[in-house]
């Protein structure tokens, strides 16, 4: 194709396509921020990549097309496979092998520059080497993200003067990159190290932090690869790449820290001080006990309320119990019962988890209402049912200073008049501390499973 | 290569617009977008083919083979990823068919 | 002169920047920003002296003369009436000295 | 002072200097786009405005430098001094001359370049012949802006047939300016001949504008002024005009947009369709009479409120009356009463008109309270005093669809116990509709300029 195009009409024709496809990812972005046209954003960005694709064959003077066919064969549909087939709740692992493969790919690119040397400008080779690192960090990070939030690393490894080691190796890394940026006949023995190391680095500055973390550490790899592309972008003079990377670098830093933020943490919490330690079982103590309830009787009590609120949380994902509950809601529902969803921020393990398996369920999002919005209603609720929440829900956050989710803001669960909670036994949530609802008076705990006790209340409701 | 200072501005630029784009996106949006954005980078899927193409090499063949194949896994799962989620979230209006 | 397409680029970069930094602006802030961006293309000072510093006609430093005097009353004044404006945004604590 | 830099270290400095002050203009303008941290914005962008002029006399291979600094003088001073004497009620005016300044200043930076001639690539002339344009369309446009905001022009000169008569200019100057970019050798009667009709197409266009849509005028000359400079800035390859005018362009565009919105009109309604024309009385018969109030039964009835709202608009402005509402306001509180100050989003003559009064009058701003804020308060108020508003307490917006106003949200000052209302005479507002607000059951009409109005009421509350 690329022999029909004269050269300088071909790179013109390159040139433009890349900068409407620089122009459609910025559409793209700007369309998905909104919850209203979400959806039409990431078509925009898929035309302006499928624009750029296309055209990248028409690049003067390339060869070794059929591997390039190949090449995106494999990956594409691997890809394409395994991201259709994977469930709602493996999403974050998916989107940190994916971004793993971009970083991947930049360090790739680096690679081939680095190992082909030649005489380039001083900032060519330091963006070739920073691109390089960073991307390389970003791949190995994120396969280690995957592998911890696929369950195939259950641990995580921790030891004395880890931070040091860590730190000797990024410094040893960024030793060998700057013998490759000053010395051009470094070599190949150099690079292969320094890339040896970079991905060393990743690998061990991931490996300690907790699972629960991980939504951060993904967004921040993001943002990195999205850096690692655009340096590698100078190095190959592509301006798609420049500026794709860039604004994904920008906005992935921002979003980041938005997480960070909606979990109650510091980044520098998740990444550093506290190394991804899961904050020590503390606080006060509890009075009053436990009093268990029958699904039988639960159904009762939900079918004669006015008013319901579920308040999901990271059980219900566990169990994968969204359909079972919307089924339950629609029951109520029809027999007058006014159902209504209660979501907080963080419940779950990544941000708008809950939305998105409600979603999966098919709960419309009318249903579902906002920490802020539905505060002021639990007073008028007859039930809050609780499903595998446990720390968005409880009341220590309001109240006691010395517990570790103090001043979290909560779903006010225990406003309600009475309240039943779902979950498998005595566990603990995500913080690791006692539950004071629990103990309430008014409180109704429903033992087992999400899925299998959803299925109880379903069938009690219907036989009330 | 780009000049200096142009890359400079051309660096500013597209970072203030990641970032002011994205500003004050709700909590539910967070994983769609963090998916969204991780599509984008997918553009480093062009880079790799041209770094493929250019190489000539056995080792350059290899390893931009390996950039090109994991540069098409991060375009298209991204798109996958990200589509199916956003695809999810509709009023209680339009799901009814 | 800086080439064709990397213009495009920084036009359109800086064109969103500049169309996201301001959406969602409160309404009472529309005139000090109006005034505040009337300062900002100020800057077209610098250019005025740049020209009027090359020009070796007469009519070349008439004209540059006048957009050197235009030009320093466009950043001046704008500084001077934006800043005017802005400082009377204060709340009631602030009020008393 | 240049030639004691060496030219290449001298424009390192420079561009380094350019992109501090871009980068400082960027935040200002971010900055002042938010009412917590508005007032620093202007000192971030005026020292990134400083520096860049300051570095700009290192500029290697320039002449006229006494012209130069003269010519910064005598701009500078006369700006100082008119910017910081003028009225707070002038500043719209004002705002369109330092921006038709600017204008000016691209278009004479183009008539530079074009004057000279020579051989440039096409781009160039096609942007250095586009900024001319808009410069100078925006200069003698904003002039008559300022005019007739000032006062200095009083009628809008309309005639049949004037927007083809336009449009012809329009067409003229386009024919000129290609003229000048296909044929270098046009010279300078062609390129005299260009900007005058340049000239000439921005007043024709303003003049026939209404004075009460000036600032929606002055915003977008505002705009293109911006434009204009970044298309001047391609021409002298000046990345800190190219980004700077870009992102005014931009910003002000929308800016024009949310102005327009905010007085619910459209921008080519503005332009266009009315070009100005303000819409003619219409709407329905009022029922009732108007009812007169002397100065001291309305200081009785407000002195012994709980609870008083004022209504500030346009006749506030023309009367300079912010002062003395405020101390009545202030002897008001002294006896208990509690005031509240309510502004309608397009209350005056332009966006935050009656803010800035208010300020400037010591009004502290938690007193201000938006329409939204406000609107259900009336209910409670026992005296809504309306000064110098017309058209934003007209109740027909809500009710009447065949008024010209009809739609747009007002201050339901009607629903107050009592409403007093200052103005002169049986003037109408900017929409030329009666108010039925005037002739409702508790409305009375307070007559006189409201300066002298407020200063009889101040007396009269002292001496109740
Ligand atoms: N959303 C995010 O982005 C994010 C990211 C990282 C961390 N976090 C943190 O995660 C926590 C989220 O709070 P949360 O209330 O959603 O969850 P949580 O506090 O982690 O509690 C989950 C509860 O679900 C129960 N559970 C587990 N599996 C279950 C099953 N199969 N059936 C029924 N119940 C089951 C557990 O008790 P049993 O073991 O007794 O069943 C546990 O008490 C917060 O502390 C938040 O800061 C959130
Ligand atoms: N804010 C903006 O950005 C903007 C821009 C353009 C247009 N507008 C339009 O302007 C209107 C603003 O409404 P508004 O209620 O503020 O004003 P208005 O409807 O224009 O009414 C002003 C009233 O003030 C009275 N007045 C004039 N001079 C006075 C004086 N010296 N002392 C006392 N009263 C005096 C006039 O009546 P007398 O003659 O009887 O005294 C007149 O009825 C809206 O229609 C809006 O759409 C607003």
């Amino acid at each position: 194709m690329s022999d029909l195009i004269s050269p300088s009409a071909a790179s013109v024709l390159i040139q433009a396509s890349y900068f409407v496809a620089a122009f459609l990812f910025i559409i793209g972005l700007k369309r998905m921020s909104s919850p209203r046209t979400a959806r039409g954003g990431i078509l925009w960005a898929g035309a302006g990549m499928l624009v750029a694709t296309v055209v990248t064959f028409a690049w003067p003077g390339m060869q070794n097309y059929v591997l390039m066919l190949a090449g995106i064969g494999v990956g594409g549909v691997l890809a394409w496979i395994t991201g259709k087939r994977v469930a709602m709740t493996d999403m974050p692992q998916m989107i940190a092998l994916y971004n793993g493969m971009g970083g991947g790919a930049a360090a790739a690119i680096a690679a081939v520059e680095l190992y082909k040397g030649g005489e380039h400008p001083l900032a060519l080779y330091v963006l070739a080497v920073l691109g390089g690192l960073i991307g390389a960090v970003s791949f190995s990070g994120s396969l280690i993200a995957f592998a911890k939030l696929q369950g195939l690393i259950k641990r995580s490894i921790r030891y004395g003067g880890q931070q040091v080691v860590n730190l000797v190796i990024l410094v040893g890394t960024l030793a060998v990159g700057a013998l490759i940026i000053f010395n051009h006949d470094a070599g190949a023995t150099a690079v292969t190290l320094f890339f040896l190391l970079a991905l060393a680095l990743g690998l061990l500055m991931t490996l300690p932090i907790g699972g629960a973390d991980m939504p951060v550490v993904i967004s921040l790899y993001n943002a990195l690869t999205g850096l690692a592309v655009a340096f590698e972008g100078f190095v190959l003079n592509n301006a798609a790449m420049i500026i794709a990377g860039t604004v994904v670098g920008a906005a992935g830093t921002l979003l980041t820290q938005l997480m960070a933020r909606a979990m109650n943490r510091s980044l520098g919490n998740v990444l550093f001080s506290g190394f991804g330690e899961t904050a020590a079982a503390g606080g006060g103590e509890v009075q009053g006990s436990m009093k268990p309830i029958e699904a039988s009787d639960a159904a009762v009590m939900m079918a004669f309320a006015q008013k319901a609120i579920v308040v999901p949380g990271y059980g219900m994902a566990v169990a994968q119990a969204q359909h079972k509950i919307w089924e339950l809601a629609q029951q109520l529902q029809s027999r007058g019962v006014k159902v209504k969803f209660a979501i907080h921020p963080v419940a779950g393990r990544m941000p708008g988890h809950m939305n998105v398996l409600l979603a999966e369920a098919g709960v419309p999002y009318d249903l579902i209402h906002d920490l802020e919005e539905i505060n002021a209603e639990f007073d008028t609720a007859d039930v809050a049912l609780i499903i595998g929440a446990n720390d968005v829900v409880n009341p220590a956050a309001r109240s006691d200073r010395s517990s570790p989710i103090f001043g979290m803001p909560i779903l006010n669960a225990d406003k309600a008049k009475n309240v039943i909670v779902i979950k498998r036994g005595q566990g603990t949530g995500f913080s690791g501390i006692e539950n004071a609802l629990f103990y309430l008076d008014q409180t109704r705990m429903l033992y087992g499973d999400g899925q299998a006790v959803a299925g109880q209340l379903v069938h009690a409701v219907k036989s009330v | 290569m780009i000049d200096g200072f142009i890359a400079l501005y051309i660096f500013m630029l597209a970072a203030f617009t990641g970032y002011e784009v994205i500003a004050r996106v709700p909590v539910i949006l967070h994983t769609p977008l963090m998916s969204g954005s991780n599509f984008v980078h997918g553009i480093v899927l062009v880079g790799a083919m041209v770094a493929l193409g250019r190489a000539t090499t056995p080792v350059g063949q290899v390893i931009g083979f390996i950039g090109v194949v994991l540069a098409a896994g991060n375009a298209v799962g991204g798109y996958v990823v990200t589509e199916r989620m956003l695809e999810m979230f509709k009023a209680s209006g339009e799901r009814k068919p």
